[in-house]
């Protein structure tokens, strides 16, 4: 665990930061459709600004406002989201991942939209989760 | 693009991912239901198997297009009749072991129960898909999947093994790397990845270097995966670390599905004559087999501790399969799937019955079980059973997917093997009468009365699926000839010299 | 000689890091520097993919232009880059971090236990614990 | 037995020499991998998806069920590395 003394810049810069790489993970995983990116890489840049709060205030304070059960919750969430999508598909009447059935417009698009998103939640809490579990252990 | 097809088959695999997913968070609100919410899952997974195999057996092979997309464009199921067995085989081992983990999971790890049922059911689905998917890449992801979810379930072990499960996860990253690296080759040089689209590709193509490297990298990755003779170093670790109902379950499943991988591509997507007449691979992996089988039962007869023995003799099974591939002929061939079915079944009973006595008795060592028979009379007599399977007595069913392998050997005129075969059985008889011996011997001095001869049988949770493995390798024995004609029949591929006369008197014997 | 490398540079670095790598994780003893090698080795295989997938005079694949719906649009496979291995690299990635992941965590599980990472000193360790129970 | 890992890396890059001058010449159009499944995707892709990036329209829909299985890849490895390392007094 980290305790040490933080410097007041770090703190600040990350403080700073922090809204602005989360605002671009959602860009990122947001606008996958039409520019490179999708849910993955979103993902990963959401997960990497807590992982960035937590170098600069230590995981307690990350750990405050991001608890582990909702860090549980979020990680089951996403992928649940994406299977159930498919599933929802099954129902129906078409195949296991076929939105051309889902009632929106455009659904193919849509249905990729929600999948992304999917994605995205599982990967930002589980490189949370895989960072708070890997330096938390002692 | 939108004709419906039955969703059974994709159930299989997405019924237990979707509770894997519940699972966790199930844990936090409401702990006790999650062991039966597992088992419903595992349940269901069995159920749905039973309903893909029948109607495997009346319609056809059956194939399913993910997302609706036809192939090659799209990802493709597709369950032939070696597919349906493999799946039932899977669905009820794993649904038998996850009933026995119950207690020992309980006493060995209590404070990780919802973790270890959800990594356990991503390890089914991981393994399904492996069996059912139809797409080269897909196939690597649910590898992963599979192995990411054995690492874990090993390392849970504590103590040694973390190092084994370290000591897998970079033997196996080779192993999986190998085979991504193959199926970048033929990637490259067919543009497909589908399994029947590159069968149709490849035929024009077999003089090319670049097609024999990825089917060189493929062997050798799958054969890490199956821990084949030379690259079988992270096995005994992982299998004799691990915790009693993770052995059973990797034992049981893992290295058999790679085998089922290895035959599914080397005989479906490459056409058999490749294998066997351009590159003699089938000649080098009936070597490498026979040479596991003598070496894998010399090292398992070395062994002090049970599981340790057991481990060292699923090398020397494996040498079994894959000898059954290498003799490149319809009776090996059949020899070696049987051999692979009946394997899952007495190599998972056979650590169960270790678990059961770990879990009673806190035994390993095979020379402490002196007495035992009188302690655990059940355990014992399954042991024995699944034993004598093992050695090959005849009315089990090791007897005849043995018989089936000598009379391949025979028929390729390959009398070394035949021998290898042999050898290897008096091997297995000496190294398995050794435990039945000491778990029938009284007690070397009784010192007090009230201490020997103590009536401390396993729970019958843990009993139930012992039983019902035993039971299960005396009917595979009795009914060997049913899953050979309804099943192996249609799984030998058509390019392989096809049943001799030695054949012809076995289907009348039976 | 300098054309043959200019061809092939794609193929001699992946082919080099891939046994900068295998090498790693074959030979050396410590177990991080295994780790490190199956990373060179897994991310040398991604840049093979990607490589099969380069395509001379293409763009990345992502249509150009004004594309409203009813437009009529024609789209030139040569136009573009194959995305195929770049969608099969993506899963192999997080696959590779995945991997990463289970094994840091599987070192710090092996440092905890035994206080080493190098290999033979492990073995020894692990030797002597055992002789202990 | 000192210098069979050196052996076998030199083996392993004899093979992957041996396979890459075999395969397509780097970049060509016409190669295999550019010319058999690709073009479906780049040039029906917009058309069946409505999604302009190709990239995601076989990620998310040609082949989503390969990318349901990355994503059980990281939550399987977010779960086992909360099984390997995670112990009861962190979750109270």
């Amino acid at each position: 665990m980290i305790t040490r003394q933080q410097s007041l810049i770090v703190k600040t810069v990350c403080r700073l930061l922090v809204p602005f790489i989360q605002m671009f993970g959602l860009y990122v995983i947001m606008h996958g459709h039409s520019s490179p990116g999708g849910g993955f890489q979103g993902g990963v840049i959401l997960g990497s600004s807590f992982i960035l709060l937590s170098i600069a205030y230590g995981i307690d304070e990350v750990k405050r406002r991001f608890s582990l059960p909702a860090l549980t919750v979020f990680t089951s969430l996403g992928v649940f989201l994406y299977a159930a999508i498919g599933v929802a598909c099954l129902f129906l009447g078409a195949n296991f991942l076929d939105y051309g059935v889902l009632p929106v417009a455009e659904p193919r698009s849509m249905g990729m939209l929600g999948i992304e998103i999917g994605v995205g939640i599982t990967v930002m809490a589980v490189m949370v989760s895989i960072f708070h579990d890997l330096i938390t252990f002692e | 693009m939108n004709d419906h097809q039955s969703a059974v088959p994709v159930l299989i695999i997405v019924v237990p991912l979707l509770t894997a997913f519940i699972l966790p968070v199930l844990g936090w609100w409401k702990r006790a239901a999650v062991f039966p919410v597992a088992l419903a899952a595992l349940a269901f997974s069995f159920g749905a198997s039973i309903m893909v195999a029948r109607e495997v057996l009346t319609v056809g092979p059956i194939r399913y297009f993910m997302g609706g997309w036809a192939p090659p464009w799209g990802i493709e199921y597709h369950i032939d009749h070696l597919g349906a067995l493999m799946l039932l085989l899977l669905s009820f081992i794993t649904l038998l072991v996850g009933i026995y983990s119950k207690k020992s999971i309980l006493k060995e790890l209590p404070e990780k129960e919802v973790p270890f049922y959800s990594v356990y059911l991503l390890l089914v689905a991981g393994l399904t898909g492996i069996v059912a998917t139809a797409d080269m890449f897909n196939l690597y992801v649910f590898l992963e999947i599979t192995s990411l979810a054995s690492y874990a379930l090993i390392s849970i072990g504590g103590g040694a093994a973390v190092v084994s499960a370290f000591r897998y996860v970079i033997l196996g990253t080779v192993g999986a790397a190998f085979y991504l690296l193959s199926v970048g080759y033929l990637y490259g040089v067919t543009g497909s990845l589908n399994m029947a689209d590159l069968a149709s590709i490849l035929p024009d193509l077999y003089q090319s270097n670049a097609v024999l490297v990825a089917f060189a990298f493929f062997v050798i990755g799958i054969s890490i995966k199956m821990a084949l003779f030379p690259m079988h170093a992270w096995l005994p670790g992982a299998y004799s670390d691990a915790p009693s109902a993770v052995s059973a379950l990797i034992a049981a499943t893992t290295t058999k599905v790679a085998a089922y991988v290895l035959i599914r591509v080397m005989f479906f997507v490459f056409e058999p004559r490749f294998s066997i007449e351009m590159i003699p691979v089938t000649e080098l992996l009936s070597w490498m087999g026979a040479i596991a089988m003598v070496l894998g039962s010399v090292m398992a007869i070395a062994q002090s501790d049970l599981k340790r023995m057991l481990a060292y003799s699923s090398v020397a099974q494996i040498g079994y399969i894959v000898l059954g591939v290498g003799l490149a002929n319809a009776t090996g061939l059949t020899g070696g799937l049987l051999h692979l079915v009946n394997h899952s079944f007495m190599k998972g009973c056979l650590f169960l019955v270790a678990g059961a006595i770990v879990y009673r008795t806190g035994l390993r060592k095979i020379s402490e079980f002196r007495n035992l028979s009188v302690k655990m009379p059940w355990t014992c007599a399954i042991f024995t059973v699944a034993a004598l399977s093992m050695i090959g007595i005849p009315p089990f069913c090791g007897f005849f997917s043995k018989l089936y392998l000598t009379i391949g050997a025979v028929e390729a005129g390959k009398w070394l093997f035949v021998g290898v075969i042999l050898f290897s059985s008096v091997l297995a008889l000496a190294y398995f009468m050794n435990v039945i011996r000491y778990m029938y011997l009284p007690q070397e001095e009784p010192t007090e009365a009230g201490d020997v001869a103590v009536r401390n049988e396993a729970p019958w949770t843990m009993l139930a699926p012992m039983l019902t493995l035993a039971a299960g390798i005396v009917l595979l024995g009795l009914f060997n000839g049913e899953i050979v004609s309804h099943f192996l029949e249609h799984a030998v591929p058509a390019g392989l010299a096809s049943s001799g006369n030695l054949t012809n008197l076995l289907n009348l014997a039976r | 000689m300098g054309d043959l490398i200019v061809d092939h540079i794609n193929s001699i670095i992946y082919i080099v890091l891939m046994m900068i790598g295998f090498y790693a994780m074959t030979g050396k003893t410590n177990l991080v520097k295994k780790l490190v090698g199956m990373n060179i080795f897994q991310w040398s295989i991604i840049l093979f993919f990607v490589s099969i997938g380069a395509k001379r005079g293409s763009t990345i694949p992502i249509v150009e232009g004004e594309h409203g719906h009813g437009a009529e649009l024609v789209l030139e496979a040569s136009h573009y880059v194959n995305p195929l291995p770049h969608v099969l690299m993506l899963t192999a990635i997080v696959v590779g971090v995945a991997t990463t992941g289970v094994a840091l965590a599987l070192l710090l599980r092996i440092y905890k236990g035994y206080g080493t990472l190098e290999e033979d000193q492990l073995l020894e360790r692990m030797r002597a614990s055992s002789d202990a129970r | 037995m000192k210098y069979l890992h050196l052996v076998v890396t030199g083996v392993t890059g004899l093979l992957l020499i041996l396979g890459t001058l075999a395969m397509p010449d780097w970049g060509d159009p016409a190669s295999p991998a550019s010319s058999h499944v690709s073009p479906r995707y780049i040039e029906k892709g917009f058309e069946e998806t409505a999604v302009p990036n190709m990239v995601t329209a076989v990620l998310a829909d040609y082949r989503s069920f390969d990318t349901l299985g990355e994503t059980v890849v990281i939550f399987t490895a977010g779960v086992a590395v909360l099984l390997i390392l995670r112990t009861r007094r962190d979750e109270d």
